[in-house]
């Protein structure tokens, strides 16, 4: 992709941005979720309300957030409550449209790890847990994940659940009892995988220059191409221009 | 009477080997002069309870002081990995038990309430609870559903870190709240640090506010930048410079120690880390100004 | 995006006949306006949810609104009897369902939080428990004992009064704080009155003083006074002469009748019933001035 | 007790007063159990904290408070809490020494009825309800009990349990699992009732002037009086000049 105006976070930024909509409350992480965010909300979601786990409700950060508990997010934000309540009041009781996730693997129904590589009990890798993202996945309406695409982040069984997506596929979710909707996109610098209605992972669109075999050989399962998978348009000049200019001028995360 | 005493007497006196303790903070309000006065004291055997370790638990993890490890997200926030705490997990030095952060903090509520168990909704993620086996269940008699509960969490110690409080441990915080009450109630003794000691005329002049009351506060502990690197809202900023340079810096264990050696063991107290911390980098921490506006209280 | 309309708008939108209603507020901000003009519009059927009826809902179960009561003590407080309610309930006119103030609490904390039910600590007293089908029990895991615990209650339409908001909902409280917050997360909608609409700077100068988020409001009214006989902390008094005078007229239905005709029925609305209650009153319930200092938030 | 240089309300205050220690935490209504609070914070008990179920802790009202939720309790408190905090973070978790209680009949194992008269579906007086009462009658460390000594208050069992005393006596009240002592004194206008060890009221004080006899007229059980039953110390002129002069000068609640 070198030959192209704008790098693999930029282009997961704003194909991120995209999938937002007009006054979601959306649960942010720091890092590339935060800038799709600020992305959204100064093109066409003015109304977005970012929630922080940290308890920070309608932050308006005056500089770019560099933790999820950044003194930023707090000055100027429309209100701040405690971690049980941003839990409880917010995510549990339906308040939260959108949540971001990430984690080391993702496999073929959208279920998450951050927990460990290899054995729970003797880790080959221990990676941060849970945080925020058992319950984010459960309860909100809706969850996106941004990623690389690499095969060994996209296995066909992650090795933990940390997170819930489809589970084992069909209504292996819905009978759980969990609220929301689950992973709706996973945006990568490939393309854009998109549960089927088993819940299975399947290409939804591709980014412009990339190629099937591509986003294949990087994906732990034999990967299926849904019916009208599009191409994504490329980002605009004034997203690049927003991106670099305003939110992320000293490129720390793009 | 007055509660305030200094922060290695306040350790002395209420920090014990073997203890359960919950040195609170969500990113906020990270008590680290405490962490660092419980090395200094060499405290061994503890077990320490946050929901997110953070700097101070993998420096205390890395000093030698801690048994076991109960907390709900390992990273180095907004920059990786907390090198000595994974080193110690893969390791097996380090025991630990995990859980989600709402897995984490309800079990807090619990403690605080007074209450047996807390219950959670369904995660569909079942492999952390089959490992857990703090995570139980009820039958929820309304719907006959399965619920996932989990129990009190009641450390023997809390440390807290505020903006002001008076000296009877009236504490007042804003910003980012945490986990700060919860661990303060949970807890069956509480040290609380304070970046000031106000007058109670300051508290009483705005009741709502207060969010730990000195009634279940043993000590309080005047320690101007005890956050540092974390920070205190409205007092100093973030030291994200710091939060980067422990990331490469505690990659081994020599490079903690001599982290440790210089910064910890090498210095008496909290001023005198500030002191050494240099006015460059007091400078780069200041937090400005934005103040709130006064609300009208009523003469009754 | 303004939510703001006039109060008999917002009822007009937000309260159906059949309604479960929670008219939130311990003794401080009761919003009576709302509930005179629910009188006025004349709603039936309702099921009127408070810890305390207090005289809001003495009011409108003797205007015929309520076909239930869901309470946890009903006294006129520091007074004595609230004369209709206890009226209807001794004639069964009037369905009820009985909790402690924590037993109602914590169905409102179940509701707001999203949770299927709360555990209680044992009290001893199992009368109320063994006649109120909605106390269940489940098993502890952990000790093996019964606890008793309560499910959520989702009332359809919350009313909450606060000090202040902006246009958008984003609500400030300050003072005794009651359930307010429980009770609007509770709910499936939420009528906001407000004795002063705010520039959203004013709210974002002080987050941590934001019980109510915007997102889960659906109407803001602007209804200076509107909690009288009970009060707004640092905008006017409790008006405890009203509190003794309604114990004596509300003794029969005509007192009461008679009542609502003059101050309800006679009245367009709030602005008028002010007016009416006349500038000595107004000078009787000054608040007075005792301020809150700013505190910092920090400019980063 | 015409005669007397005080009436039976100041009686009870000052009585009631004597039963708190400094550093109680106290769980506190308004009327008499307010005055005998801020009798006992202006004489034996100064650092004795008040706090309110409408969650106000270390109140320091500046006028009599009318009401439990009196702004006048909130202005100059060091702290404000949410009901549902007051009763979880404080009452249960066991932040309270003292609550007060009251109600329309207390029985011989000093529990008490403040619901109904009668039946509890088709009640003949239909009361207040329990309030704060169940939780801060089991969980409070103890619990004192202002009252008329009057029959028809005492009857040898309530007619509802709206809060627990010892209930039938014995290890009954033990064995629910509940948190605090239970109530340890009635005060009344003749005397002072106290749980002898299974849990029965007897009469452990008695008032100058008063007989046992008159006690046991007003009193539906048969009353037994402890071996070592005291006379009350009158009330002093120092107490009664409190208690008249600044803390009940238009004689509300006196």
């Amino acid at each position: 992709m070198d030959e192209l105006p704008y790098n693999a976070q930029e282009l997961m930024v704003v194909n991120a941005a995209r999938l937002l909509k007009d006054h979601d409350v959306v649960f942010v992480g720091v890092g590339i979720p935060n800038l799709a965010c600020n992305l959204a909300m100064r093109t066409h979601a003015p109304n977005l309300q970012m929630i922080y786990e940290a308890g920070v409700i309608g932050a308006q950060p005056a500089r770019l957030p560099l933790s999820i508990g950044d003194p930023t997010l707090v000055t100027g934000a429309t209100a701040v409550c405690s971690m049980y309540d941003i839990f409880s009041l917010y995510l549990q009781r339906g308040n939260v449209d959108v949540g971001f996730l990430g984690g080391a693997q993702i496999d073929q129904f959208g279920n998450i790890n951050a927990t460990v590589i290899g054995d729970y009990d003797h880790p080959k890798v221990r990676l941060p847990g849970s945080g925020g993202s058992m319950e984010i996945a459960a309860w909100a309406n809706r969850c996106y994940i941004i990623t690389p695409h690499q095969k060994r982040r996209f296995p066909a069984r992650v090795d933990f659940h940390t997170s819930a997506g489809f589970l084992t596929g069909g209504d292996a979710r819905t009978k759980t009892g969990v609220r929301g909707g689950g992973p709706q996109a996973v945006v990568t610098n490939l393309g854009i995988l998109q549960p089927d209605e088993s819940g299975e992972l399947v290409l939804a669109a591709i980014h412009p220059g990339v190629v099937f075999e591509e986003v294949q050989e990087n994906t732990g399962w034999t990967l299926k191409q849904a019916l009208n998978c599009q191409v994504t348009t490329p980002p605009t000049e004034m997203e690049l221009q927003i991106l670099r200019e305003k939110l992320d001028p000293n490129r720390i995360y793009i | 009477m007055s509660k305030i005493t200094s922060l290695p007497e306040a350790i002395r006196q209420h920090v014990y080997t073997g203890d359960l303790v919950y040195a609170s903070g969500f990113t906020h309000l990270i008590p680290f002069a405490a962490g660092h006065e419980i090395i200094r004291q060499g405290l061994k055997d503890l077990t320490l309870a946050r929901a997110t370790p953070d700097l101070i638990y993998d420096q205390m993890v890395a000093a030698g002081c801690a048994r076991k490890l109960i907390f709900s997200y390992i990273g180095n926030p907004g920059v990786g990995s907390l090198h000595r705490i994974r080193a110690a997990l893969e390791s097996g030095q380090l025991e630990w038990e995990e859980y989600s952060h709402f897995g984490m903090i309800s079990r807090l509520q619990a403690g605080a309430s007074g209450l047996p168990f807390m219950p959670m909704n369904p995660s569909g993620a079942a492999d952390l609870a089959e490992r857990n086996p703090c995570y139980q269940q009820v039958t929820d008699p309304y719907s006959g559903r399965a619920v996932v509960v989990v129990p009190p969490l009641t450390p023997d110690i809390a440390i807290i870190h505020a903006q002001r409080a008076d000296a009877l441990g009236n504490a007042q915080i804003w910003g980012i709240l945490g986990e700060q009450q919860l661990a303060a109630f949970a807890s069956q003794r509480v040290i609380l640090t304070v970046e000031e000691i106000v007058d109670e005329t300051i508290i009483r002049a705005d009741p709502n506010r207060t969010i730990i009351p000195g009634m279940v506060v043993d000590a309080v502990c005047h320690v101007p930048f005890c956050a540092h690197p974390s920070y205190t809202q409205g007092y100093y900023d973030r030291d994200n410079e710091f939060y980067l340079a422990w990331d490469k810096l505690s990659k081994t264990p020599q490079g903690a120690q001599e982290y440790l050696d210089a910064w910890v063991f090498g210095l008496p107290d909290r001023a005198a880390y500030w002191e050494k911390l240099g006015s460059e980098t007091h400078r780069r921490l200041e937090a400005g100004e934005h103040f709130s506006q006064p609300v009208n209280y009523g003469a009754y």
